[in-house]
């Protein structure tokens, strides 16, 4: 090995700032969380002594997350574009994987790379563009044919559409990285053991590609749920979980309830992130 | 009228083509039931695309494949009664051992009671009788080959093909697998056509073999026909060890004569069964190892018959492999030729020393040069 | 044959979903984002085709000025996630044991689930001046009186870095992570020092992996909007506010379509320059990761 | 069905909206914070859909209108317009009538201006006592608009009088720029929300700040020694109204929800939560009681006299105000 | 007072512990110049880790290491002249094949004409004169081995490493390689260390062979050594093929007498040398295959001496493979013995006939079992 030669006190002293780096990663969370528990109005030192109002208070000025419906209706938007998110990314994912592993077109390789591109676009951008497309589209209809199309308007649809957008190259790779490693003559050996293509689809390949839908869609239910960037420019009156919370601290003033909706956030997509990664570990992966 | 079908698969002028590419060329053979018939050939020559065929993922540019006497050419894959063992056995990692099995099955609408007895009674046939619960992962590499030759055997094919299915295994394990193959052919008495490039594995275990070379079959024949009768050259090099040189005839009566190798050495043969060889062509002539024997230079003791043909070199090394061993020998024109010897390390032949070559004329393998070659 | 045209059939069914996201989801509103910027407002809604956008951008010191300082801030960003991140994916990759690594990854992973507002917000509570680490160095004797560490462009990029130092970390783990160590073992084998090792051997191999990595955190940076916004100081502007600005409090999507396309093209450039000085594709870096 | 109200942070409290969804049980209210820029330009994107009722503040409405057509005329016999302030009322209708129609009616008013911990800075009392070397490093301000009017009216211009004049109101603008840009070494950092301002001040980071009232009486509630300070040049007083986004579709219930907070008794709790002054008559008598003791801390009846109401602003102000703000942030200093 | 040592690489002692298993226990061993040594052993048995402790890449627990006469155990990897060919290769992709070569010389410092000069030189040696500007990747598999091994040997090590270079060659090359790696031997005369679990390749190669067992040596000798007089059962039954039998001994002088096998047969041995093996003692009988006869029963043609062991049984089966054709055996207890026999395909031996197995005392290798085995 590069380092077990080398003499100890090197080795220590790299451990050392290994150990930093993770104190380093851990600290803002473990504050913003740790102030969830604070029994202040402000999320701020000096420590006022233990509580769990911010979570579960049903009254004003202590008014506990579980007992906030804007808050809850924030999470709830978040969750439903979240799930959406995944499972349209999660599918249109899954057949760009056959389109790139199994088809055969031409420019097959510039395609795959605009493929990629979502991802490095920036998410302002992204969000500006689609707003002005959507937008400007529904003014002409409706300039021109009076039609109104709603949906093509600030809202969940937007926010959809635009997380959607370069979500979909996540789980694309993602998915595609996994079908890469399908033996393609395990769908052979099914046919030549009688099975019919659809049969095929649905006991072999779609259950090879299974723990990578699922990891693809908690990565992608998981990058929704915290996206920003994308989501300021699309948001209409539904707004999803972060962007409650950036109103919340930008235009009415935060207490301690953000952290403790930070503390709840961060076990809960901690845990989500260990199932996805317990899923990619499937045995199947040989 | 029925007739009973005496082949249970027959290829009949079989060709294919990728686009200019003629990967198989005007194929024919027919396998008699129930035997282990191998395809032997070089990386690339074809094998997998002839089986493919046979199984229905690739049409035929021409020719028609016939199953129990019934043309296929039309039969989707998963309709023919012809099972295949893949290269990497493609076992569903998804699925444990029970499950693999009954896929088939399950396929065909078989109800549960049957797949259950079904599987175990495949299960106990190859000796594996506890295994269905099991997941993939969790089987040695000679256990997954016999479940990938159960999971098609419960199906009771007409014909099952194994594509290189040793391929992926080490090489102990490979020389246990032989034998054992062997005997669950004979378990199933089913057809076997057992693809392979490494000529012991068909050599060992086949009844028949089918040589085949850049998309055709050179020879087809019991193992001891190819080994000690080769019809070509190419089959005589690749089937088994052997020296090789090339030559002009310098006299024939048609069956045997005498050729000048480029080396300038004269030496006799007789041609291979057949053939008739005339005088003034280019042929290649192939001695196995095995049949020369290397003696030591004037050596009182060794009996030298008339006809013999000898030749005189030196020890180059020695090339101990117990029972396998080899001597180098470096002849008087400088080529090295390799002869079976014993060696015991007392007394052995040691490098420097000079020595005479002796084989007799019946194991020089004789070929005319074609074009190409 | 029929057989054919089934299979034609699956490729277009295939391909339509991919068409209708690229094309409808990325494609035509960048083309739409481009016509709109070179729209020019004259009076209200009156516009007239031209660069009009374009030049204000030039002639406006202030609007280049911050394009090219979220530029540098971010290839600052980018260079000290590199180095900070390329010893931890290579404790990570190579030095950990097979069972600590995948726990160590996991670590790495955690605050890459978490939004940037609770990242950002975190901060803000360790570094203010009344904030943790302030009271933490008062209270041991260590600062006399408490200090801002907020509000300047050193927090901006530590917020930065530490948003996007993971998307530097999980490419170098996984291409690192594909080396033989025979690899470097050779290299000391054949007589190379710690430091030939390094140069000819671990970096050249793991270049796709630290390409791939700076392309991703360069663009997450010069696109990120909250951390700079919430961490930065009274001169730190960033290139996203402006957009944000232009098309939100000055409501000109002109000059924001404008400034968002400008930002992407200059960003595209600065990513080009970087593949062709490393000698990489965007396809074996970016899309192996 | 649902009102979807686009309004300021605290201007639908929880405890009023639970109030009026009881009484009128089949309305469910939505509600989206925003400000006045983020009002506009989401209402422009949208076209006016997506929300009910809008609370822009008075001069925000005609120019936005005539520019985007994101909201429709008010029905004026639907509200109680009995119950409001006369001189607000007329006040609001003169700024945004268009083409003899009605786009809004006053809510509530407010100010903005100065608030500073009088414990330690006891003489604070002009927009350019930020600037002032003593709190050098103790202070903060907004980087938007307002600060660039109270800083034009401490230098003795009258900016509201200069929209007339747009090429006079850069100059202005200009000459405001140098100043603030000169006062920036003395700035601890410009606050973005109520937020970061509180935190600063209550901690005791800065002495003085830029401010609107309502943080101002939030804060006086935690500390008696911080207290709103009217510049002596005058607060600058804003009115938020009520206005009908174009394709709102629960007219009805924006009426209801309009009448129902300018009830007394709902003026109320709208104010313990705003901290500003409702537009209904006898609006200072319904004030919260800590609210009142810290405006009657706040101003004296001359304060009041002395207000400066934002004026319409014309098109193109907001592009010059823009960048202004954006050399001011871009210089550099401090 | 110079003194030029004898030995290239002296190991005494060498002992290595991962926590509480010991991988490589008290190895002591001394190679002289110019040979080529292989150790042979499963996998497992802690080969890799010898060698690396020789080329410096893990401290041992224990004992010493001296090259060429001095301890290198104070010297860290890259300062040890002894280089090392890994089992992948391990040759840099980043660079093309002149620099993979050159790598070493540069962190030399050597200049770049010598450089220069140098690569060309052993690139010729190793008959690749061209690729010197190909990229690794566009080189076959046997051109990567050569390259692997030039890159070592243009640094003039004293001592070259290998660990199981072949494993990841495909059949054919391998036996190939086999041949080559010993002429480069000749070639570069230096002093080889060759790791691996082939027997066939330890054998074929090398001047001597350590057979490496569960950490330790066995035995070490000439392949004809081991192969013919082993000293313990692990060796008999690792290097070669052989038939097997438990037993206990009915009757012994010390070097040779009776053991009555399991399954009941007496059977004749002589003990292997050193070894003496007293009555009663249960026993492990070792008979290779080529040593035994298989002749038809009540053949009169077929010469049996006296002393011969005897046993009848049934062809079972029949194996051929050319010139190392075996045929299974079923004795009359129901095992399976293989016994070399030639197949001509005239006149061969058929499955179910009857035949007499006979080997001489003197094949048959007797060793006493140890507690564990
Ligand atoms: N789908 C295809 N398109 C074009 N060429 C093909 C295709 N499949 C096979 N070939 C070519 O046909 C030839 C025969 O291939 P095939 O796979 O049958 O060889 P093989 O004998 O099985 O070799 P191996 O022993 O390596 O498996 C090869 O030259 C191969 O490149
Ligand atoms: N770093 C290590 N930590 C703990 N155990 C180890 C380590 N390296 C090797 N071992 C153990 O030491 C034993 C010997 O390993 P080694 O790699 O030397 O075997 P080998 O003879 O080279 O086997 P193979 O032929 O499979 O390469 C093995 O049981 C292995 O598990
Ligand atoms: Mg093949
Ligand atoms: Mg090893």
């Amino acid at each position: 090995m590069l380092i077990s030669r080398k003499p100890s006190p090197f080795l220590w002293a790299y451990r050392a700032y290994v150990l930093a780096f993770f104190i380093f990663l851990a600290a803002p969370l473990v504050a913003a969380g740790t102030f969830a528990f604070n029994d202040s109005l402000f999320p701020a030192l000096p420590w006022q002594g233990f509580t769990l109002d911010w979570f579960f208070n049903d009254t004003e000025p202590k008014l506990g997350m579980f007992h906030d419906r804007r808050l809850l209706r924030g999470l709830y938007y978040s969750f439903v574009i979240a799930g959406f998110v995944a499972a349209l990314s999660v599918f249109v994912g899954t057949t760009n994987a056959f389109l790139f592993v199994r088809g055969d077109f031409p420019a097959k390789n510039a395609l795959y790379i605009l493929m990629i591109v979502p991802l490095v676009i920036p998410g302002v951008i992204l969000g500006i563009s689609i707003l002005v497309l959507a937008s400007d589209t529904a003014n002409y209809l409706e300039r021109t044919i009076d039609l109104e199309l709603e949906f093509l308007r600030p809202g969940i649809f937007l926010v959809v559409l635009g997380q959607f957008s370069f979500v979909t190259t996540i789980t694309s790779l993602v998915i595609t990285a996994r079908l890469k490693k399908f033996d393609a003559s395990m769908e052979e050996a099914a046919l030549n053991l009688g099975a019919t293509r659809a049969r095929v689809l649905r006991t072999i390949t779609l259950p090879f590609l299974r723990p990578a839908m699922i990891a693809a869609g908690i990565v992608a239910f998981l990058v929704s749920f915290e996206n920003f960037n994308t989501t300021l420019f699309l948001v209409g009156s539904e707004a999803p979980l972060t962007i409650t919370m950036y109103d919340r601290m930008a235009k009415v003033g935060s207490t301690p309830v953000l952290n403790a909706v930070s503390f709840f956030l961060i076990i809960g997509s901690g845990a989500l992130a260990l199932i996805s990664i317990l899923v990619q570990r499937d045995k199947t992966d040989r | 009228m029925t007739i009973t079908p005496a082949y249970d698969l027959e290829c009949i002028d079989i060709a294919k083509s990728f686009g200019d590419f003629r990967a198989v060329k005007d194929v024919s053979f027919t396998i008699p039931s129930g035997s282990f018939f191998s395809i032997l050939g070089p990386s690339g020559c074809g094998k997998t695309t002839l089986m493919r065929m046979i199984a229905g993922f690739e049409t035929p540019s021409g020719g028609d494949i016939k199953i129990k006497g019934a043309s296929v050419l039309g039969t989707p894959p998963n309709k023919r009664n012809v099972k295949m063992v893949f290269q990497h056995l493609a076992l569903f990692p998804m699925m444990n051992v029970y499950e693999n099995i009954a896929y088939g099955l399950r396929c065909k609408g078989v109800s549960n009671d049957e797949i259950k007895l079904k599987v175990q009674d495949v299960l106990e046939r190859i000796a594996l009788p506890d295994v269905g619960h099991r997941e993939i992962h969790q089987l040695s590499g000679g256990q997954k080959q016999r479940i990938a030759i159960a999971r098609c055997m419960v199906l009771d094919p007409d014909v099952l093909l194994l594509d290189e299915p040793l391929g992926a295994l080490d090489l102990k394990l490979r020389e246990a697998m032989k034998i054992e193959l062997k005997l669950l052919q004979h378990q199933f008495n089913t057809t076997f056509i057992y693809i392979t490039h490494d000529q012991s594995e068909a050599l060992v275990m086949s009844d028949h073999v089918a040589i085949m070379n850049e998309g055709r079959f050179e020879q087809i024949g019991t193992p001891q026909e190819l080994y000690h009768r080769p019809n070509t050259s190419f089959v005589a090099s690749f089937v088994g060890d052997s020296n090789r040189w090339s030559g002009k005839v310098a006299d024939s009566d048609g069956t045997g004569g005498k050729v000048r190798t480029e080396q300038g050495l004269d030496m006799a043969f007789s041609a291979a069964a057949g053939q008739t060889i005339s005088t003034g062509s280019e042929v290649d002539i192939f001695v196995r190892p095995e049949f020369i024997r290397t003696i030591r230079e004037n050596d009182p003791a060794a009996a030298i018959s008339d006809g013999d043909n000898r030749m005189s070199g030196i020890v180059d090394s020695l090339l101990f492999n117990g029972a396998n061993s080899r001597v180098l020998v470096r002849g008087w024109s400088g080529e090295l030729i390799e002869a079976d010897v014993i060696l015991t390390g007392t007394d052995d032949l040691a490098p420097g020393e000079k020595v005479d070559l002796v084989w007799s004329p019946a194991q020089a393998m004789c070929f005319e040069k074609t074009g190409a070659a | 044959m029929q057989q054919k045209d089934i299979k034609r059939l699956t490729l277009y069914l295939l391909f339509a979903p991919f068409v209708l996201w690229i094309f409808l989801l990325i494609l035509l509103p960048h083309i739409g984002m481009v016509i709109l910027s070179l729209r020019e407002k004259i009076a209200p809604r009156v516009y007239e085709f031209g660069l009009g956008n374009y030049i204000d951008f030039i002639n406006e010191p202030i609007y280049w000025n911050t394009l090219l300082r979220t530029g540098s801030m971010s290839l600052l960003v980018t260079a000290l996630a590199l180095i900070i991140g390329f010893p931890i994916a290579y404790y990570i990759a190579k030095i950990a044991g097979n069972r600590s690594r995948g726990g160590l990854f996991l670590l790495c992973l955690i605050p890459l689930w978490v939004s940037d507002l609770i990242r950002a917000f975190g901060w803000i509570l360790l570094l203010r001046e009344t904030g943790v680490i302030s009271t933490f160095l008062l209270s041991y004797g260590i600062i006399e009186t408490p200090i801002e560490f907020l509000y300047n462009d050193a927090a901006v990029v530590v917020g930065l870095v530490y948003t996007v130092i993971l998307f530097m970390i999980v490419p170098l783990v996984s291409t690192l992570d594909g080396m033989d160590n025979s690899m470097i073992e050779a290299g000391y084998n054949l007589g190379g020092n710690s430091f030939t090792v390094m140069r000819r051997i671990i970096i050249p191999y793991a270049m796709p992996g630290i390409v791939s990595g700076c392309i991703v955190v360069f663009m997450l940076t010069a696109g990120s909007y909250l951390t700079p916004i919430l961490l930065g100081g009274k001169n730190s502007s960033w290139f996203t506010e402006q957009i944000y600005d232009q098309f939100i409090t000055r409501f000109n999507w002109e000059s924001g379509a404008a400034f968002g396309f400008l930002l992407l093209a200059f960003t595209s450039i600065v990513i080009w320059l970087g593949l062709k000085l490393s000698g990489q594709t965007l396809a074996n870096t970016v899309a192996k990761s | 069905e649902t009102l979807r109200l686009l309004t300021w942070g605290s201007y639908a409290p929880e405890e009023l909206v639970q109030k009026f969804e009881e009484e009128y049980p089949d309305i469910d209210v939505e509600v989206t914070f925003s400000n006045n820029e983020e009002m506009i330009a989401k209402l422009r994107a949208t076209g006016g859909a997506g929300f009910d009722l809008a609370q822009p503040s008075h001069d925000r409405i005609h120019a936005a209108q005539l520019e985007y057509d994101i909201y429709k005329p008010m029905d004026l016999s639907k509200i109680d317009t009995d119950v409001m302030s006369p001189s607000l009322l007329e006040g609001v209708k003169a700024n945004t009538t268009i083409d003899g129609e009605v786009y809004a009616v006053p809510h509530q008013w407010g100010t903005s201006g100065l608030m500073a911990d009088k414990s330690v800075a006891p003489d604070f009392a002009g927009w350019d006592d930020l600037c002032d070397p003593q709190y050098k490093g103790k202070t903060s301000m907004r980087l938007k608009r307002t600060i660039l009017l109270g800083t034009a009216f401490a230098m003795g211009e009258d900016p509201f009088a200069a929209y007339a004049d747009l090429d006079k109101y850069q100059e202005i603008l200009d000459k405001v720029a140098d100043k603030l840009i000169e006062c920036k070494a003395n700035i601890k950092a410009y606050w973005k929300g109520g937020d970061d301002l509180s935190a600063m001040m209550l901690s005791g980071e800065i002495v003085a700040s830029e401010t609107w009232d309502s943080t101002a009486y939030k804060l006086f509630n935690q500390n008696e020694n911080i207290v709103f300070v009217p510049p002596k040049t005058g607060a600058l007083a804003w009115i938020d109204t009520f206005a009908l986004p174009r394709k709102a579709k629960a007219d009805d219930a924006a009426y209801k929800w309009i009448n129902f907070v300018l009830r007394p008794e709902n003026v109320t709790i709208m104010s313990a939560s705003t901290g500003a002054i409702a537009s209904v008559k006898g609006a200072k008598d319904l004030l919260p009681d800590d609210k009142k003791a810290a405006v009657n801390a706040a101003f004296t009846d001359a304060d009041i006299d002395n207000l400066k109401f934002f004026a319409n602003i014309p098109p193109g102000v907001e592009d010059m105000e823009g960048k202004t703000l954006e050399k001011i942030k871009a210089a550099t200093g401090g």
